[in-house]
């Protein structure tokens, strides 16, 4: 793998940019693997990344049926933060947290990790009652974050109508620091370009049609390109997962719902957190180009459009001005939809299933890019060992059976 | 935005005076007490998630306030038909397919004869 | 009989006259103000408050046959279908297959709900008076349509809304019972918590138009 | 000299009258009529902008949506400002006030440009990827200058004093655009007595036909436009809309148009008749049929140089002089694929200007219009193209060679011809944006060398958009489409009376997109691809060899297509470049799609009126005038506004909240208070199954309820989980009254409808809401008796009007339903009132309630009044994870019930039996000046490590005036077998709170001040 530096690209600049490499190669699949990813987003891709650097598993191929973090790796609006309520998500987010604090160094890719702070605004008595419980858990477990009140908040975010005339008006809010925005597309390449230089293959435009099953034990997929075998097979595919399953005979607790964003023109930086709110459902950061990218929420039906309906983005931006009133004149520019897999408790399922060497990573929500390094590393180290490791273990399918479930609606709360 | 015929009002309306209330002909266990763990949290939890053709249950909530049944594509978002609570689809997954399949084997075979003629380089 | 209670909440006895009533608009005109009606206002409000209203449940041929026996007016025949008694003072608006709006002059109610269960004997039905629950609002001139078009997502245009409609539907950020009792006039039935909002929104929509309340 | 470049004749200007506006402080002339963009022409400004990662001077391209360097921040006062308004769609008023985005100090001499020059070559596309990595610590430092450099206007710092509005409509017939195909579309379904809207972004009808050279029945084009648009506006049932922008297509035919009502007129809307006038509006329609008639963009050729001021579209060269009767330079050279690139060569001669030369990428071109050029003596240069612009800040020559277009080279000498303007042609695409918001994806047409509009249900496209370009075809294809279109819509077909258009012989274009240079791509000067993004042709073949394959990776690499003009100029000349770079074809590299919106919309026009105090409902109760008048505030309960306490002033100091609810709290325990309770949900509950249903929704029994009897009850969800709670009376057998938490009443109807309606259909029974028909008003105390009996006739006797019974009488001279249920503990009656009644009766208690201390008190004193007693706020208390076992409320639990109701299946799951479940208990702080933190986190070992194994949290928490002492309800792991046991608290400031597990129910443990 060619390093990425300063230097390098100075000297690359020397060479007209004519000697450089693919970022990863294009290979031709292999009959049989150790691990089969299914599905090469962000999560796929870390999974296969530290499967090959953590474990020594690199006899790896992501198989992915569009292009490489084409999916909602693509789509979503970068938040990253870890401040979730319950002991099990918090601990799998704060996992994540920290492995995306030395990624960029770690995989020599700038994902653009800017750790600018997370504020989740309250506007009413119940919310601030839940930021207040959410804070002191996320403190306990070791997770920084404080509770502002308003004038806290007008602080951070001067330009953020904190008036008590609001309509509902800002009571205070969460803080955590070290959460942020990463740029999302680098994320799904990084890990693409560092699985490939330790040898895993990176499957484009292949599709996978079905699973080899034989007394309860996976040993291969089908794909439009042939069948490709491994006794270990990760699904990753989020937004689609519930197809997956169905091929392999299994019913999983997920419906596909869609999620839009929208960014706006780019404008001078005017806005240096990232500022979320249940209560009027809308979330705001800015990106380093400058686009306003603004988080709407998720429409009630299914969908696998990649599209949803529009008075979800008016919606959005009402809340946006009303918290915001100085953007009425910034103008919108794009939206776009993403297909989120959600659960009912609004947590992942990270699981083995009935069949034998078949794994699911799938059910994120809308809190998926947040969790990517850390989702990777502990589905990696659970396909590389045969046992949920214990991050990931209470993300178990069973607990829809057993009732043991982890309700994260009130963190979750919207789109983020 | 879809625009969804009402049954019962008899028109079309906008989306904003419905909600849709997950998938449709979901009924509660006759005996809960008799069903395992297994049964019941299937029953709670567990939904079809089809990309395609799907029955779903919505409210005329801003109307008339009825329940009724429709069946959409989750792809393209065309409703393919509404109908009544206590009433049955006429479309389903399985007889969309025939259907389309038909009118699609043609496409697919214009489709790929395009795949094979030489596009412009440019 | 149905066995339920009807509580008639009419204000009799001797002081009954010295009872402020206030209808849900009072606040808000308190607040907000009632701007009057200038040379160019081509759209007018007004507020007819202390009406009689009652939601009747149940099948419509039992209902029909009550009504006609008690008041002499038939159910619309149709989904959607608003029919009022040759005055224009009673109406009744087809809400859903087995909802009706009885509308009625302030006081009828009682009268019109004690013979209606009588009529109906032992045939499932259920009353609710909700008169306390709502009001209703007159939109007209010439403007009205244009404010409406501001206000409610559903086609008002006269082919898809002729006289003799009424449709339930999203108003602004709340829902609203819109009518057509003839050609010039808007109904609209507010839920009394939502009547302050609704009145802002109409004063702020009308206001290009020289919106005037009557009062 | 004022506007040199203004012709003497010719344009749609009003030349009799002069706007002055000022671009970077500069002050200029120009016209009614003009664009910001044709006014900057006029005078001669060449560079309106810098470019954002190479500071390079850019100047006007285009004449419409397609724009992407005449980006302007306008305004001149600060709540004025609008960033990046596309000059080429901006109306020229009087006093308009523009800036360049970017450049400093400015866009002539911006010092950036220095860095561009000598640093561009460092920042291939996804340099940033590769660098600023060490020290990890420095990125946020690094961060702060990238942004700093990014961007491109900036947001108002004071607040929008406009206004916007949204229009709901419906119709037939849309049609977007109203060019000649979408104007014998609107003709041809108006005709047909359909209701038609038709729309066009331009301020004017009319689209080409405003520049056009062509005649239609041997008058000018625009003739026969004001006589279309005279017969439509004579149409009842036909809404034209000009300045308006459809931006979004939507599912079923659901399309967003964007009115710009006053943005033509000035910064801010001025007023019409002293009243205020929206700036724009939003139109969200509803149409049967969509006519597609968008038209389409001309291509720019892609060389080197190509992005110099100077460098123009064919077609906007054309429109400006045609249009606004401006020469946008002296000396023109004339790139073309194409027949149609003619047109600005012919109007630039007639304008008296020099066609220096005509470089045509065919071997032998043929068309009419080559034929007229020649016939002016214009040299056509065959075979070739301008492969490089000179110049710096201006174009100063072109450097025109011989091409091979296949071998992708130059095959001839290079020469050198002196102009200050390059007009380039490459073709059309058309505007399929519209047609793929919906999710169909384009389809590339070989013939027509452009991707075409996918089908979409009830959308038909017509001249340009669907790929037809001859002016006669187009505007009988427009007429074929609207004629359709109203008969899909049930209307009469209508048959064409097409006017007279001559037929003009075309030469067939070829297909050229990215022109060779003699050097190599990666070695040869910057050719653009997107300008607004500085994205080169380059990039994208460096993107190509790093691996990024896919269309869609190549635009996210290089950031080409995500401008504020979405690639329109851009797109396809990038997918055929890296269609060269991959050996593939264009339909092969992928298809390009367009999301909403068509053009960039102010977030002000998307919000309408719902902002500021319209921004969502504020719900009020029969009584909330008086609470205003004495002095509540309020707490937003779902959209109420309901009181939270009632500060009282003496002698000028207002109490505080803490003062407030201790003095309410000790009214209520020791005298008398009242409490407005008429946000809580009522439902009117009527039939034989009425009481089935009940036992079937709620965790206890109602099998033996009377009437006259109140029966307090728990819903659950099927998962076991308490979700709302109330009490329902008994008014008949057959007749039931439910109450919901304030927050539940609309949740809670619908889900007695969702279980009658889709379960159990076959019980007869009917829900009404009745919430907002009663006022309700909760007098409680000891003294609530003594008060009432001044004002009811209904016997209070404690005997004969027991707890939990309820009585009807007259409460004040109105007829009132009185319920003693009590939330407090003490003595209550809940009084209902019909609502008109409700403020009478309220004042009433006042009057009469003085002697008694009656105090009013808000939802603050209710809330610490009912956790004394244990009483649970469902959504405070309960967070959808906690069962009634878990409430300790087996009392309210009808395990022996004959049906399975609701929940109770779902209590004896293994994780719904575990017996270290969090369990509702009291908190009992050691130190009784403590009041704990609502959302603490409850530790059995406060000395562990972090993590900190949490055992539960505080759900309720308030200082007790009765108590004297701080209380809390809380959750705690395994807690009803904990009664005695201490529990820590480690707050944020290190304190570490002790406190003891505690019966929830604080105070009259047996209820006899309740029940007297």
């Amino acid at each position: 793998m060619q390093r990425y530096s300063g230097f390098g690209l100075v000297k690359h600049a020397l060479s007209h940019h004519e000697n450089w490499e693919r970022q990863w190669r294009n290979p031709t699949p292999k009959k049989s693997y150790d691990v089969i990813i299914v599905g090469g987003g962000g999560h796929g891709l870390a999974t296969a990344y530290y499967l090959a650097k953590e474990f020594g598993v690199t006899n790896v191929a992501v198989i992915e049926k569009g292009w490489l973090g084409g999916g909602n790796t693509a789509r979503n609006t970068t938040i990253v933060r870890s401040n979730y309520l319950w002991d099990e998500s918090a601990a799998l987010y704060e996992h994540a947290m920290k492995l995306w604090e030395g990624l960029s160094q770690d995989i020599n890719y700038n994902v653009m990790f800017s750790q600018r702070g997370v504020l989740n605004v309250g506007h009413t008595l119940q919310d601030m009652r839940d930021i207040q419980r959410r804070v002191n858990a996320n403190r306990l477990n070791g997770i920084d974050g404080e509770v502002l009140d308003a004038k806290g908040v007008q602080a951070l975010v001067p330009i953020m109508d904190c008036s008590k005339n609001a309509r509902y008006p800002v009571m205070g809010a969460s803080w955590q620091p070290r959460a942020g925005v990463a740029r999302h597309d680098a994320v799904a390449w990084g890990y693409a370009r560092a699985a490939d230089a330790l040898g895993v293959d990176l499957l484009q435009n292949t599709e996978v049609t079905g699973f080899k099953i034989r007394d309860g034990q996976i040993y291969g997929v089908h794909t439009n390109r042939g069948d490709i075998e491994a006794k270990t097979v990760g699904c990753v595919t989020a937004g689609n997962s519930g197809v997956m399953a169905k091929m392999a005979g299994i019913k999983l607790p997920l419906e596909s719902h869609p999620l839009q964003a929208l960014v706006s023109e780019p404008i001078k930086p005017i806005l240096d957190t990232v500022v979320m709110s249940n209560h009027v459902h809308g979330y705001i950061s800015q990106s380093d180009k400058g686009d306003l990218v603004i988080g709407a929420g998720i429409d009630g039906y299914n969908g696998y459009g990649q599209r949803g309906s529009y008075p979800t983005v008016e919606h959005t931006l009402q809340a946006i001005v009303e918290m915001f009133p100085i953007f009425s004149r910034v103008r919108m520019n794009r939206q776009w939809g993403g297909i989120v897999d959600t659960c009912p408790d609004a947590c992942p399922i990270l699981s083995k299933t009935k069949v034998k060497g078949l794994y699911f990573n799938c059910g994120w929500g809308t809190g998926g890019f947040k969790a990517t390094p850390g989702s990777g590393h502990v589905f990696a180290a659970s396909l590389a060992k045969g046992e949920m490791h214990p991050i990931a273990a209470p993300f178990s399918i069973d607990r829809f059976n057993t009732g043991a479930l982890i309700d994260e609606h009130g963190a979750a709360g919207v789109a983020h | 935005m879809f625009y969804i015929f009402c049954p019962y009002c008899g028109e079309h309306r906008e989306e904003e005076e419905f909600h849709p209330k997950g998938q449709a002909h979901i009924s509660r266990p006759e005996d809960p007490e008799a069903t395992s763990d297994e049964e019941w949290g299937d029953y709670l939890f567990f939904r079809d998630n089809p990309r395609g053709v799907h029955h779903e249950l919505w409210v005329h909530a801003v109307g008339c306030r009825k329940f009724f049944n429709i069946t959409r594509h989750t792809v393209s978002y065309e409703i393919l038909e509404v109908y009544k609570m206590g009433e049955q689809p006429s479309i389903t997954a399985e007889n969309y397919a025939a259907q389309q399949g038909a009118a699609s084997a043609d496409k697919e075979r214009n489709a790929s004869q395009a795949k094979h003629q030489e596009g412009v380089r440019a | 009989m149905s066995n339920a209670q009807q509580f008639d909440t009419r204000l009799v006895g001797e002081h009954a006259g010295e009872i402020a009533v206030e209808s849900p608009l009072a606040y808000s005109m308190h607040r907000s103000g009632a701007p009057k009606a200038k040379a160019d206002t081509t759209v007018t409000l007004r507020e007819r408050a202390f009406l009689g209203h009652l939601t009747l449940r149940g099948g419509a041929i039992v209902l029909d046959e009550a009504l006609r026996d008690v008041l002499g007016m038939s159910l619309p025949g149709e989904p959607l279908g608003l029919v009022q008694d040759e005055a224009g003072e009673r109406s009744i608006q087809w809400m859903s297959p087995d909802e009706w709006l009885l509308i009625v002059p302030g006081g009828e109610e009682f009268d019109v709900e004690r013979r209606l269960r009588e009529a109906l004997g032992d045939a499932h039905f259920a009353i609710s008076n909700v008169s306390g629950g709502q009001t209703l609002l007159e939109l007209e001139g010439e403007a009205a349509r244009e404010v409406l078009m501001k206000s409610v997502a559903y086609d008002v245009h006269p082919r898809h809304f002729p006289v003799g409609k009424g449709v339930t539907t999203v108003f602004a950020k709340a829902s609203v019972i819109l009518r057509r009792p003839s050609e010039e006039r808007w109904e609209l039935v507010v839920r009394r918590s939502f009547a302050d909002y609704t009145y802002r929104w109409l004063l702020d929509a009308g206001e290009e138009f020289g919106v005037g309340v009557e009062r | 000299m004022s506007q040199p470049n203004r012709l003497k004749t010719g344009g749609r200007v009003d030349r009799s009258r002069q706007l002055t506006f000022t671009f970077n402080g500069q002050r200029y002339q120009g016209h009614p009529g003009d664009t910001l963009a044709s006014a900057l022409l006029a005078n001669g400004v060449d560079i309106v902008n810098r470019s954002f990662k190479y500071s390079r001077p850019r100047g006007i391209v285009a004449a419409g949506a397609e724009e992407p360097n005449g980006i302007v921040q306008l305004g001149s006062t600060e709540a004025g400002q609008v960033p990046n308004v596309r000059a080429t769609q901006q109306a020229l008023y009087q006093d308009l006030s523009a800036r360049s985005t970017n450049g400093w100090p400015n866009v002539q001499r911006d010092l950036m440009g220095l860095v561009g020059k000598l640093g561009g070559q460092f920042m291939p596309p996804g340099f940033y990827y590769k660098t600023f990595m060490a020290p990890a610590s420095m990125w946020l430092t690094y961060e702060k200058y990238i942004r700093k450099a990014a961007g491109l206007g900036r947001s108002p710092t004071e607040n929008d004093p406009d206004i916007y509005d949204h229009r709901h409509q419906h119709c037939d017939v849309l049609v977007v655009g109203a060019g000649p195909a979408g104007l014998s579309a609107a003709l041809a379904a108006g005709r047909a007595g359909a209701r038609v809207i038709l729309v066009d972004e331009q301020e004017e009808m009319g689209g080409s036909l405003l520049s056009s050279r062509e005649s239609i029945d041997d008058a000018p084009a625009t003739t026969w436009v004001e006589k279309v648009l005279k017969e439509l506006s004579e149409l009842e049932h036909v809404t034209l809309m000009p300045r308006t922008t459809a931006n979004g297509y939507h599912d079923h035919n659901f399309v967003t148009l964007h009115e710009r009502c006053t943005e033509h007129l000035a910064d801010l809307a001025p007023r019409a008749g002293g009243r205020r006038q929206v700036r724009s509006r939003m139109h969200r329609v509803r149409a049967g049929q969509v006519v597609l008639a968008s038209g389409a963009h001309e291509r720019p050729l892609v060389y080197a140089g190509n992005d110099v001021p100077g460098n123009m579209l064919a077609g906007a060269v054309s429109t400006y002089i045609r249009r606004y009767g401006v020469a946008p330079g002296n000396r023109l050279v004339l790139s073309t694929s194409n027949d149609d690139g003619y047109r600005s060569a012919l109007d630039w001669a007639e304008a008296g200007r020099e066609v220096v030369a005509i470089a045509d990428a065919r071997q032998n071109p043929d068309g009419e219009l080559v034929e007229q050029a020649r016939a002016k003596g214009i040299q056509i240069i065959a075979g070739s193209a301008v492969i490089e612009a000179r110049g710096d800040k201006r174009v100063a020559a072109a450097k025109v060679a011989k091409i091979d277009i296949e071998g992708f080279k130059v095959t001839g000498p290079v020469e050198e011809l002196a102009c200050d303007t390059i007009a380039s042609s490459g073709g059309f695409s058309p505007v399929v944006h519209l047609a793929s918001h919906t999710g169909s994806r384009p389809t590339w047409n070989e013939e027509l060398l452009g991707f075409m509009p996918s089908p979409v249900k009830g959308m038909t496209p017509t001249g340009g958009a669907h790929g037809v370009y001859a002016l006669g075809q187009v505007i009988a294809d427009g007429f074929k489409a609207g004629s359709a279109a109203g008969e899909a819509c049930g209307f009469e077909r209508q048959d064409a009376s097409l006017p007279k258009v001559d037929e003009r012989r075309e030469g067939a274009a070829v297909a050229l997109y990215q022109v060779p240079h003699q050097k190599a791509t990666l070695r040869g000067p910057k050719q653009f691809v997107d300008m607004q993004n500085d994205v080169t042709a380059a990039a994208i073949e460096l993107a190509t060899r790093e691996g990024f394959e896919s269309i869609e990776h190549v635009k996210r690499y290089t950031a080409m297509g995500f401008g504020t003009d979405q690639g329109k100029l851009g797109n396809i000349n990038g997918m055929a470049i890296a269609a060269r770079c991959l050996g593939r074809t264009i339909p092969e590299v992928g298809t390009t799609v367009f999301r909403p919106n068509y053009t960039p919309v102010s977030f002000g026009a998307i919000v309408g009126r719902h902002c500021g105090e319209l921004f969502d409902p504020e719900r009020y109760t029969a009584m909330h005038q008086w609470h205003v008048e004495n002095g509540a505030e309020f707490e937003d309960v779902g959209q109420w506004k309901r009181p939270w306490y009632f500060p009282r002033t003496v002698n000028g100091k207002t109490e505080t909240m803490h003062e407030a609810v201790a003095r309410e709290c000790s009214a209520v325990r020791e005298k008398v208070g009242i409490l407005d309770a008429s946000t809580l949900g009522k439902i009117d509950i009527q039939g034989p199954d009425a009481r089935e249903f009940l036992g079937r929704v709620y965790t206890n029994k109602w099998a033996k309820l009377a009437p006259g009897r109140v029966r307090y009850g728990l819903m659950c969800k099927d998962d076991g989980m308490v979700f709302d709670d109330g009490t329902t009376s008994c008014l008949a057998e057959n007749h039931f009254l439910m109450t919901t938490s304030t927050g539940g009443a609309a949740t809670v109807l619908e889900w007695l409808e969702i279980w009658h309606q889709t379960e159990w259909p076959e019980l007869d029974v009917y829900f009404n809401s009745v919430t907002d028909h009663w006022a309700t008003m909760t007098v409680t105390g000891p003294e609530a008796r003594k008060l009432m009996a001044e004002l009811t006739d209904i016997d209070l006797d404690k005997d004969s009007f027991k707890f939990m019974d309820w009585r009807e009488g007259k409460v004040a001279g109105v007829p009132a339903r009185v319920f003693r249920i009590s939330f407090t503990g003490e003595l209550a009656y809940e009084i209902n009132v019909q609502a008109n009644y409700a403020m009478h009766v309220w004042k009433k208690l006042f009057a009469h309630g003085d002697k008694y201390g009656l105090t009013p008190y808000g939802t603050e004193t209710m809330h610490v009044l009912r956790a004394e007693k244990g009483f649970i706020i469902a959504g405070q208390d309960t967070d959808g994870s906690v069962t009634p076992e878990d409430l300790g409320m087996h009392w309210a639990i009808g395990y022996d019930k004959p049906n399975s109701w609701i929940g109770k299946r779902a209590l004896t799951r293994p994780d719904t039996k575990r017996t270290d479940r969090k369990q509702m208990v009291g908190l009992k702080p050691k130190d009784p000046s403590v009041v704990l933190e609502e959302g603490a986190q409850i530790v059995f070992d406060p000395n562990h490590a972090i993590p900190m194994p949490m055992k539960g949290h505080v759900t309720s928490s308030y200082y007790s005036p009765t108590l004297q002492s701080g209380f809390a309800l809380a959750v705690v792991m395994g807690g009803h077998q904990k009664m005695g046991e201490t529990v820590y608290l480690p707050m944020v400031d290190g304190q570490v709170h002790e406190a003891e597990i505690v019966s929830p129910i604080f105070l009259d443990p047996k209820g006899e001040r309740q029940n007297v």
